[in-house]
């Protein structure tokens, strides 16, 4: 199924749940004011619905929305979106009867960055977005670019294109190829010296302006005091050292543990576009290696560390 | 308009002259992030549209130590860090960044008391401007108040005119910091009626203009509206937008131990973004939510600040609408303040 | 330019328990160097900022009064500087930048009755107003003076000593009250706000000044504008989340107005025109 | 005692150094068998620095890098053996935070040996004094921290 003929779909089921009142709140993704990004929208007004959209554009993980609202909602959920959603539920932060999802399966999204890096710093002016093209114009140039070659990183090895739960789905599912090292963006880091990893991060992090935009996208960052945040004990000076720069974004990604499904959120989300993806990847790795867990794929799951094994690995204790 | 000619290579010649005395700073590219650094030669120069990271903290740096304490025998010397009385030069502000830092200028100066830390490094430094040929149509510096070829607070201001550069003297400061420089000629009439031309382009280029006239007066009235429980819902709480500002100036200060006896006093930037900001120690905060707080980020730039300072405090440099990561455009917000 | 950032170091010369509770505590301070003392002028209501050198600094308002010859601040125990503080012995050296804010409009009281009426911890600038005022040079600028201060249980009483002796002075009218009763105690049992309709007259031409828990505030407020205050006549002061304390760090604002810097001192009546975000 | 003595002899300062271990020891187990270790004179070096804990679950994983961050060169957590815990599987949980940690922290490109686990029950004397030792051995082939540890001046 096209896109297109999926945002007609994904119309007609907003209009009908708002109609029934089956929800109150539809959240999806709009156009946004640039010509080639969408925005997160609240619609509880039926005539709205047609502002619903749904293509390679649609960034934001959706599941971030959902704590602390009272009312049903109806969410548009990729797959990350929805394994999100689950990881949300399976942690008592979102109640499963308080939400309805509206499944979309997904082939990837863009990675802005890769684009502007494209274009050389050049604006761009107008876009002509299709499921495999999309169509750049801006002052001197107009550049036709395959979607394939610019999907975001953790949408290339994805492996869970289609929502594991919804309540109804938007088309049909698409395949989940098997083909790319779904860890690759780690694999790479792996292959080097330890002193070089140590440079490369603090290299990459020390970028970092601690705007927490990396934290505030993420759905399952939903401590309600973080603890940078907390000074009694203060944990974590605000500093621009290198040292509370790395202790902050090792002990974030230690947070998501089991949490995190790999949405890529956060790398999209960092203005200075800090390759937090290779951080943040590894825990998933390791929880999938040494538990066999993968988040969000059903609710009856148990997270990683609230359980054990007797036999789990332990060779690393004298 | 008084003015100096160069050529391109003359350009770089100037500048790593200016090196030679002083420190200068200038927009770099480090591993693909661009932002102002002190460079060692003209060459790191990398000229983009726009910096990612603004100048704001050459002078108002992220992180700064105000004094440092030592207890000695029970007693406690502290040691104010002062800031070094050494002219600096920014190359290459763009003028929406340099208004930013009048308007900081404001803040910071007025009142009984002055933010000594900035004022001085700000008296001692040379802004040279570079004129915004290009506008993107994220950019509305004309719409409050500014210009893509403004001259309010550079000393000097370069405009790139394809073959050669004209320096535009501005302030007695640039004019005092070139003129012992004979060599390079004075701009003559055809050069200063091209820079007219380019300036009156790069104007009219300018896609967005916003209708904000009587924004304060409109705000004066909207605390309560509804409208803001709805503009925030999408926001996701980071500092993204008042970090890449040009004009946010918010920070906190607190201490570091650096051993037991001996430490600093410390100030960073600070958002109002985050609840932290305004969490007392009660457990009581006034700006609870998002709403509260998406509220006062707008409501500080167009009706507080105005109030105070007679001036809007933003500048139109479209960076919180371009990297915002859901977003939420500050041109959409005032939109929907004015047909309110 | 002076940097207003650097504290002022003062050495801690007593430190005086004053709740049963043990966390508040009152200390007096003496500056250094005593010409900054000098030019540290301070009126009633005003705070400053301390400074526990490695933790930090807090606001805390000025309890001692103009016309003692010292510096007194009482203070709770809340978070981080405020338990730095409390553990400190005296002798030891803090910082103290300030002082800051309006204060009370000590013009305006002048040749006017004063109620005052406090709640709880936040007794410790009203303290400072009342010994102003008792002061021998000052008491006979004023009119009727009459503080009710309420807290929980009696032990919670600050400046147990002030208000044994204000008690024995006849140009002060001093109610003491207890939200319940309570074992040996003989005084008023009550809210202040309640206390006030006894014991309030002439209210249009008198000020009345309130101190405590927003929530004291939020009840009390309607009932002094029912005996008949004008709302420019009813004084409180605001807590805020403060940083430098000279309205440059951006967070303590109401509106347009800083509550470091253009208060903590409001009348209701410019209250009523702010922002409700206090 | 006798190592500091022979240390303090010698000028070169990187000999000199001696590394600063912090020990998180479970209550019931490997507190114990540090004691039992005292008691027993078993010898090792002087090097950990004990902070008793309940149970090596209390120990949060932002324990071991905030002591790293303040300068330790290494870091020793020990627990009871699985099956022991006075907690019955507080120690299980932990295993899996710890084992995440240690992981993460080496792709990070923190050296292995700084952070170590090991089970020592209250019987485990000798053992406790071997793990502290090689623990203590493998730090000093390190060498003082440098990665994380963050650099303080005034």
């Amino acid at each position: 199924m096209l896109m297109v003929d999926s945002v007609q779909t994904m119309r007609k089921i907003a209009k009908r749940l708002l109609e029934e009142k089956s929800v109150n709140l539809i959240i999806g993704y709009e156009r946004g004011t640039l010509p080639f990004r969408t925005t997160p929208c609240f619609i509880s007004d039926v005539k709205e619905v047609d502002r619903l959209i749904w293509d390679v554009t649609c960034e934001n993980n959706l599941a971030k929305y959902l704590k602390d609202r009272g009312e049903k909602i109806g969410i548009l959920a990729k797959g990350c979106d929805a394994r999100s959603i689950v990881a949300c539920i399976v942690e008592n932060q979102i109640k499963r009867e308080n939400v309805f999802i509206i499944g979309l399966p997904c082939s990837g999204v863009i990675d802005r960055k890769k684009v502007e890096s494209e274009l050389n710093g050049k604006e761009i002016l107008e876009a002509t977005i299709s499921d495999d093209e999309i169509i750049l114009k801006g002052e001197g140039y107009n550049k036709r670019l395959p979607v394939k070659g610019f999907l975001d990183d953790s949408c290339v090895s994805c492996k869970h294109r289609n929502p594991p739960l919804y309540d109804v789905i938007v088309g049909e599912k698409v395949l989940e190829e098997m083909g790319d090292d779904e860890f690759i963006s780690t694999s790479k880091i792996e292959d080097k010296s330890i002193d070089e990893r140590w440079e490369y991060f603090t290299n990459e992090l020390s970028k970092c302006i601690r705007c927490y935009a990396c934290r505030n996208v993420c759905p399952l960052c939903y401590c309600e005091e973080c603890f940078v945040d907390q000074n009694m004990p203060t944990w974590l000076d605000k500093t621009d050292n290198i040292s509370d720069i790395m202790v902050y974004h090792i002990v974030r990604v230690f947070h998501t543990a089991g949490r995190c499904v790999d949405c890529g959120a956060c790398s999209r989300a960092c203005p200075l576009g800090i390759d937090l993806r290779s951080i943040t990847q590894k825990m998933v790795k390791l929880v999938k290696e040494l538990y066999d867990f993968e988040t969000g794929l059903m609710l009856e799951e148990v997270p990683p560390l609230a359980t054990f094994k007797q036999d789990d690995p332990q060779e690393f204790m004298k | 308009m008084k003015g100096r000619i160069f050529d391109k290579a003359q350009l770089s010649e100037f500048i790593d002259d200016l090196i030679k005395k002083r420190k200068v700073y200038a927009p770099i590219n480090k591993d693909g992030l661009t932002c102002f650094s002190e460079i060692k030669s003209s060459s790191e120069i990398y000229f983009d549209f726009q910096s990612k990271l603004s100048s704001k903290e050459i002078l108002f740096p992220r992180c700064e130590t105000l004094f440092t304490y030592k207890r000695v025998d029970g007693d406690v010397k502290l040691e104010e860090m002062k800031v070094k009385d050494e002219e600096i030069v920014l190359f290459g502000v763009p003028p929406c960044e340099a208004r930013g830092f009048i308007l900081i200028d404001k803040a910071f100066s007025s009142g009984e008391f002055q933010d000594v830390y900035y004022l001085r490094r700000r008296e001692n430094t040379i802004i040279i401007g570079k004129s915004c040929q290009y506008p993107r149509n994220t950019c509305f510096c004309t719409s409050v108040g500014g210009s893509p070829f403004g001259r309010e607070g550079v000393d000097l201001l370069l405009h790139d005119l394809g073959e050669k550069y004209l320096l535009e003297i501005v302030s007695k400061k640039g004019e005092k910091l070139i003129d012992y420089i004979q060599k390079y000629e004075n701009a003559a009439e055809t050069d200063i009626k091209m820079v007219q031309r380019i300036e009156k382009v790069a104007k009219e280029s300018m896609k967005t203009r916003l209708e904000l006239k009587n924004i304060e007066e409109k705000l004066d009235n909207m605390f309560e509206d509804p409208l803001w429980k709805i503009i925030y819902q999408k926001c996701v709480g980071c500092g993204v937008c008042t970090y890449l500002c040009p004009t946010c100036y918010c920070f906190d200060m607190f201490d570091e131990q650096v051993t037991s006896s001996e430490g600093k006093r410390i100030r960073i930037w600070d958002s109002c973004q985050f609840p932290l900001f305004t969490l007392q120690g009660s457990g009581e905060n006034p700006r609870p939510t998002g709403k509260e707080r998406m509220r006062q980020r707008m409501m500080h730039k167009f009706n507080y600040y105005p109030k105070n300072y007679d001036d809007i405090a933003c500048v139109g440099c479209g960076r919180c609408i371009r990297e915002c990561p859901v977003n939420l455009d500050i041109r959409e917000v005032l939109n929907k303040i004015m047909t309110q | 330019m002076l940097n207003p950032y650097l504290p002022n170091l003062t050495v801690i010369k007593k430190i005086t328990q004053e709740n049963d509770l043990n966390d508040i505590k009152t200390f007096k301070l003496a500056f250094k160097n005593s010409n900054k003392f000098r030019d540290f002028k301070y009126r009633c209501g005003q705070f400053a900022e301390l400074s526990l050198f490695g933790v930090g600094e807090c606001p805390i308002g000025i309890a001692s009064s103009p016309s003692d010859n010292f510096l007194e601040f009482t203070v709770k125990k809340v978070g981080m500087v405020t338990t730095a503080l409390h553990n400190c012995e005296e002798g030891e050296i803090i910082g103290v930048r300030g002082p800051y804010g309006n204060g009370w409009p000590i013009e305006r009281l002048e040749s006017h009755d004063i109620f005052i009426l406090g709640g709880g911890f936040a007794f410790t600038t009203l303290r400072s107003l009342i010994k102003y005022i008792l002061h021998e040079e000052n008491r006979e600028k004023f009119g009727k003076l009459c503080v009710i201060y309420g807290t929980r249980d009696p032990g919670e009483l600050l400046y147990k000593y002030d208000l044994r002796t204000w008690a024995t002075r006849d140009d002060i009218q001093v109610i003491p009250t207890i939200d319940r009763a309570s074992n040996g105690w003989v005084g008023r049992v009550g809210f202040p706000n309640q206390i006030i309709k006894e014991v309030a007259s002439d209210t249009e031409n008198s000020l009345a000044i309130i101190c405590g828990p927003p929530i004291m505030i939020r009840f009390t407020i309607p009932i002094l504008v029912k005996l008949g205050f004008p709302p420019k006549n009813i004084l409180t002061s605001l807590e805020m989340r403060m940083k430098c304390g000279i309205g440059k760090c951006g967070r303590c604002n109401i509106g347009n107005k800083f509550v470091c810097k253009d208060g903590p001192v409001f009348s209701y009546k410019e209250l009523q025109n702010m922002p409700k975000e206090h | 005692m006798e190592t500091g003595n022979k240390v303090t002899s010698k000028i070169n300062y990187n000999e000199q150094w001696q590394p600063k271990i912090v020990a998180f020891l479970c209550n019931w187990c490997s507190y114990a068998g540090a004691d039992l270790a005292g008691v027993s004179r078993i010898q090792y070096p002087p090097n950990i620095r004990v902070i008793r804990v309940p149970c090596s679950g209390r120990v949060n994983p932002m324990f071991i890098i905030k002591a790293l961050q303040r300068g330790a060169d290494g870091v020793l957590v020990s627990g009871c053996h699985p099956g022991d815990c006075h907690y019955i599987s507080g120690n299980l949980i932990a295993r899996r935070k710890f084992a995440l940690l240690k992981n993460f922290l080496e792709y990070i490109g923190l050296e292995p040996g700084r952070v170590n686990f090991s089970w020592v029950s209250a019987a485990e004397g000798e053992k406790f004094a071997k793990v502290v030792t090689d623990v203590i051995e493998q730090v000093k082939t390190l060498g003082p921290i440098k990665k994380l540890k963050k650099e303080r001046k005034c």
